[in-house]
């Protein structure tokens, strides 16, 4: 048992920490957060240069070939800085899945695209608002829900009911009968609703759908779980930092018990999260991660991470309140991470079952 | 003991109810936003509406245009408009400001002021917070300097609510270095737009603006605005902290009975209401604004008789402000991947109201006085224990 | 509206303190606690003597013709001082049953005898674990569980399936085929499984089901509430009062943000408990409280009072986990009155079923 | 990283299955309770069990009669002990004392007492706590008064676990009264039975006895029962608090985790299961226990590797104890009315465990630092936030 990341992924958190200090300061990601379009080109097209949208990509294809737990770190960093832009669907939930669930066309086709960012993919895999049924004729109707940066995606992998299967698709954006409509989030991410009216998809277009289904939801629950924690840890230091040295009555308000306490329960809660986080992606990254822990990781983070960012806004005071201020950006992140790829009542039923309880 | 309604508290809220009946909401356009407090949002349309209606003067005494009503009538109205969602945001801060007029104001502000209040046309913003002087109010600079019959103000102002939206602002300044530490604050009512004042919105995490900072720079007040004897602002502000956190908070149990409901009809609407835990976790909320409603109102019985208060109102502010984070919270669960939409945004459930809440609500357990702040004012003043030591 | 109590309350409250406060001292109370018939003769007879047993009781049977809400208020103190003994089945929930739901022979026989606490009554009609059936041919089967100090009572009133129906009869307690076996239980509360072996019953033991069940329920809950909300207060003055006088580095602990907040907790759990509680059965008094009234004070005051036993616990530290400190018995006093009329959920289903949620 | 077992760690895991597998629990009568911590009751019987296989030296050097196994041998008996629920109650203070005389024990300590503990005859009481001296060590007032070869200590211990039941106390005294603040401590070995010890039973809430009070009425220890330099014991204590910490919670979690398994079934069994909020409950309990052990071994590796450790096993020993005090509330409303039935009543569910966890539970997090004061180590400690002045 170790806890130390490997001296390769210790290089590619500083020099991920480095360079989004750099590329990607806080005042710039509250920018392209208020922006509503809120896509950087730039920024995407550096991170591209550095090998991050690669970097769970094969070589034979384009990219570097790390494995999950290597990714995982590195999105730990973009919760920290709360880096903008489709990442985790793109380069995380879309790889994985392509590369467990694609045909050797579809990975051919999109792999060596996506490890440079030319070409983004995201995905409508999330049962909550899916209305999209595939008919006989192979014709895609209704809607889906919380599709994020649909809007510069070239293509979609979705998933829709098939009479008695499920079956998911891989489409280009802009197909004929694809329409994507804004929802409006209070976090910088940017929703879509996928509508589809009698799109057609042929049966190149399909993917193996169990598979396919359970990478991405293990894929994307630890993307989704180490943008909190990096997010929580981000919080943690802000909150130190500032206890440490704002000055209320005379003493620092972290000479208090009160903020000294709340800062304890701080580090408890990133540091378990990142526990479990871990662990459970170094399982799928051996190929032997069971739902459960994965299940376990988010769930426990979606609680912890949302505690350590409001307990932040306690000790802030009323400059947290304002939107200039770092610290809402990351708890909103926090929050639109804590519900995308399974929510907390989803990921603890998954739980429940695992510890045997019967239905 | 007896916690019913009197027949005529009873026949008034059927008064007010039928006055929200016939007078829909949306008739009224909003200046300002809802921060979440239970107030709703600010409108000077609807504040002139209850003007019309006498009932924002109607508590005063009729030598100053009232109707003498006891003060539970200000109770009844404040849950019922809080219940129904209606944008009364400036009429606690104008009822604070009569009462203080009425008191011990000038004639000025009271041939000026008060008709101004009553008709729903003046409204309030405190100036009582700085950049560095955050709970600890005695640490303040901005200071107001006597010239002939005037005094000039100058200072720095911040986190003052509607500022920019309201018709004045009451500026707690300090009038006297000499004087010892609580002694030599001074209030003034100073109209809006008088020259020298620059009034900036903040910008929230909601996106929106409740929030402004005020810059005084040279402000010229006549000395018949000024709120009370000179010198004793801090003393008239302790004695009315217990009202004030009383009067910021009380509708907050009523408004969030309302998003209660809301819920509860959400959750019939999906299908979560088969869910025996969410079951129980609305049906503990809903324990749980009984019991906030409880503590007000026994802080109401000590308010109106007069009886000492040491820890109540500040308990049922900390207690007020952590069960609506507590409420938004459990909203936010019971959305699940809807939660973070906006109010306004395609597919938005219960109108995003929860998301606004959850993002407000963060606020309310700072303003006014963090709860840290007030669990010590309960501990050492409600309870006798010792107080921490002031300096390192 | 008035939170005051009124002055005939008052003096209840101030001569009830007095009383037990020289009856019934904290150790008088851990002795009965420990002992395993748990029941103190002279206390009860010197309680009759006041009038308490009476209280609910109308003057022409012998009582004094009190409030619920008088009651209320005097096992308030009783909670507060730990007092042990059947009041709450006995003097209330039968009491307050019977004279609702039982005939006019019913009230001439036990009333009297009970005002004078000569007489005893126990009730079992509470749900769990209760097997009970009556038969066509008037014959009692089965066993009802957690019956209070059946052992010293002389006559039971117990509900039980007959068929269709519902049934609460009244039988004396050493009625043949009646057997009382002990449960064990860590507080103070002597608790009971009342089997029936075939025990005759008839017509005239009847009582009116649908009342009796929810007199009972309602008295019994806001009984224990009041319990509950006695133990509570009183944990809430030894905390301060340790909290005031223990020192520890130097200080007083009372002095530390960490206890003094804990304490302030104390405060607001205990004083909306009460108020809670007083509306409840003010309006029960009124002859007006909404079920849900009830069970919100039940509900809230069971996790309130429980909470401020535990922090109560955390303020004392090792001291208050004695058997000879006075604090586990308040706190094991608050755990079986939680459970007692209803538990949590039962509660929270009702208050569930009031504000419209649909099953 | 690296998150497995090896393949060694497996094999031993295994080893202790089989042998918890051959050695029903029944057969080891018990001497002390169960306090709830995680290691299972005091058994003499089931210690000599270990000390037959070897387990307890296994860990030892070879020259101390130890066969010099890696660290996480111990954590693999743990977890697999505390999952079977088994009574190795002494087990930790046994190895804790083992290390101590291994690093600095006199050589008749070596001689005597290391092979009685590799046996599991030899057990230790801690007389670390005086009734005036709680989470402050440095007010204990415990003297311990050179006189030719031996020592003479007179004082009052308090809180000491097991004391009664075990065979030496670690009896933490003061041989200076000159030296400053925390040097001139001194902790001696004691076998019971010595004349002047006086050991009686404290009962706690549970109606049990797991603490002691001992009074030393003049207790003379030879010189060669000092273990450690004299004067240097407080440096030694504080240099081993994060390792006792470690040691004395590490087994929760897999204890936590059988009572969690125990309330599965029960949910099973009674149909309770079915319900969504407590599947819920359940299910997040399941993940902060799993939480919990990612802690531990995370302050194990640091043990292991020597790494420094600031805030981590205090972290670990907070969230421990009070993950177990919301269990066993979880528990509790689970049982609902039988929650309060003790073991061994009639119609007790679970075996009446829950009732005892959460009592026992209640007193985790006041034994070996209250969780305020571990709370305010993390802070100052590990944050580097400033500490609180001293005295008022």
């Amino acid at each position: 048992m170790d806890f130390r990341p490997s001296s390769a992924q210790q290089l590619l958190v500083s020099t991920a920490r480095e360079f989004l200090k750099k590329h990607c300061p806080p005042e710039r990601a509250q920018q392209i957060a208020l922006d509503s379009r809120g896509f950087d080109e730039t920024l995407w097209g550096r991170m591209a240069e550095l090998g991050w949208q690669g970097l769970l990509i094969p070589p034979d294809l384009g990219g570097s070939g790390g494995s999950l737990l290597d990714v995982i770190v590195l999105v730990e960093e973009m919760g920290r800085a709360s880096t903008p832009g489709p990442f985790v669907p793109s380069a995380v939930v879309a790889t994985a899945l392509l590369l467990a669930a694609g045909s050797a066309d579809h990975k051919k086709r999109l792999l060596p695209a996506m490890a440079t960012g030319e070409t983004i993919v995201s995905v409508a895999l999330d049962d909550a608002g899916n209305t999209l049924v595939l008919d006989a004729r192979g014709r895609l109707r209704g809607r889906a829900l919380f599709v994020e940066s649909a809007h510069v995606a070239h293509a979609l992998i979705v998933a829709a009911d098939a009479g008695d299967d499920r079956r998911v698709v891989l489409l280009p954006a802009d197909r004929r009968g694809v329409e994507r409509r804004p929802l409006d989030a209070i976090g910088p991410e940017k929703l879509f609703e996928v509508a589809c009216d009698g799109v057609s998809v042929v049966a190149e277009e399909w993917l193996e759908p169990a598979t396919a289904r359970r990478v991405a939801l293990q894929a994307g629950a630890l993307a989704r779980t180490a943008e909190m924690v990096g997010a929580a840890q981000r919080v943690l230091e802000l909150a130190v930092e500032h206890a440490k040295t704002r000055v209320q009555g005379g003493r620092p308000i972290g000479g208090h018990q009160a903020i000294q306490h709340a800062c304890a329960d701080l580090v408890r809660d990133v540091d378990a999260s990142r526990g479990l986080l871990y662990a459970a992606a170094w399982r799928a990254s051996e190929g032997a991660a069971p739902a459960a822990d994965v299940a376990m990781a988010k769930a426990y983070a979606s609680e912890a991470c949302l505690a350590v960012a409001r307990r932040g806004h306690q000790i802030f005071g009323a400059i947290g309140y304002c939107e200039e201020h770092p610290l809402h950006l990351l708890h909103k992140r926090i929050l639109a991470a804590s519900v995308d790829c399974g929510d907390l009542a989803t990921h603890l039923e998954q739980i429940a079952r695992a510890i045997g309880l019967r239905a | 003991m007896e916690f019913g309604f009197s027949a005529a508290e009873q026949a008034f809220a059927d008064e007010v109810r039928a006055f929200l009946r016939d007078n829909p909401l949306d008739r009224f356009p909003l200046d300002g936003m809802d921060a979440g407090y239970g107030s709703g949002a600010h409108s000077r349309a609807f504040m002139k509406a209850l003007g019309e209606r006498g009932w924002i003067s109607m508590c005063w005494p009729e030598s100053f245009g009232g109707r003498a009503e006891p003060m539970f009538f200000k109770l009844v109205l404040f849950e019922e408009l809080a219940l129904a969602g209606a944008p009364f945001g400036p009429l606690a801060g104008s009822w604070q400001t009569a009462d203080a007029i009425i008191d011990y104001g000038t004639e000025r502000l009271r041939r000026e002021v008060l008709p101004a209040i009553a008709r729903g046309e003046a409204t309030f913003w405190q100036g009582y917070s700085e950049p560095d002087a955050g709970s600890d109010l005695l640490a303040l600079k901005t200071e107001a300097r006597r010239d002939d019959d005037h005094y000039v103000i100058r200072g720095h102002k911040i986190w003052s609510s509607h500022a920019g939206i309201a018709t004045h602002g009451l500026v707690f300044t300090r009038t006297s270095r000499e004087a010892r530490r609580s002694r030599g604050f001074s209030m003034f009512v100073v109209p809006n737009g008088t020259p020298g004042m620059d009034i900036r919105p903040i910008r929230s995490l909601t996106g929106g603006v409740y929030h402004y900072e005020v810059f005084l720079d040279d402000v010229r007040v006549p000395v018949e605005l000024m709120l009370g004897p000179e010198g004793e602002g801090f003393q008239a502000l302790l004695n009315g902290l217990d009202s004030d956190r009383f009067w910021g908070r009380f509708y907050k149990a009523p408004a969030l009975e309302r998003v209660l409901r809301r819920l509860v009809d959400h959750a019939n609407a999906t299908g979560a209401s088969a869910d025996a835990g969410l079951r129980r976790r609305l049906a503990a909320m809903a324990a749980e604004l009984a019991a906030l409603r409880v503590l007000f109102y026994r802080a109401a019985c000590l308010l109106r008789d007069g009886a000492p208060i040491t820890y109540e109102t500040a308990v049922a502010k900390i207690y007020a402000d952590e069960t609506g984070q507590k409420l938004a919270r459990l909203g936010m669960d019971l959305l699940g991947p809807w939660a973070p939409l906006r109010p306004g945004s395609h597919e938005a459930r219960v109108d995003g109201e929860i998301s606004h809440a959850y993002l407000t609500s963060l606020g309310h357990t700072i303003a006014g006085g963090t709860a840290e702040v007030l669990r010590t004012t309960v501990a050492v003043r409600g309870l006798g224990l010792p107080a921490e030591p002031r300096k390192a």
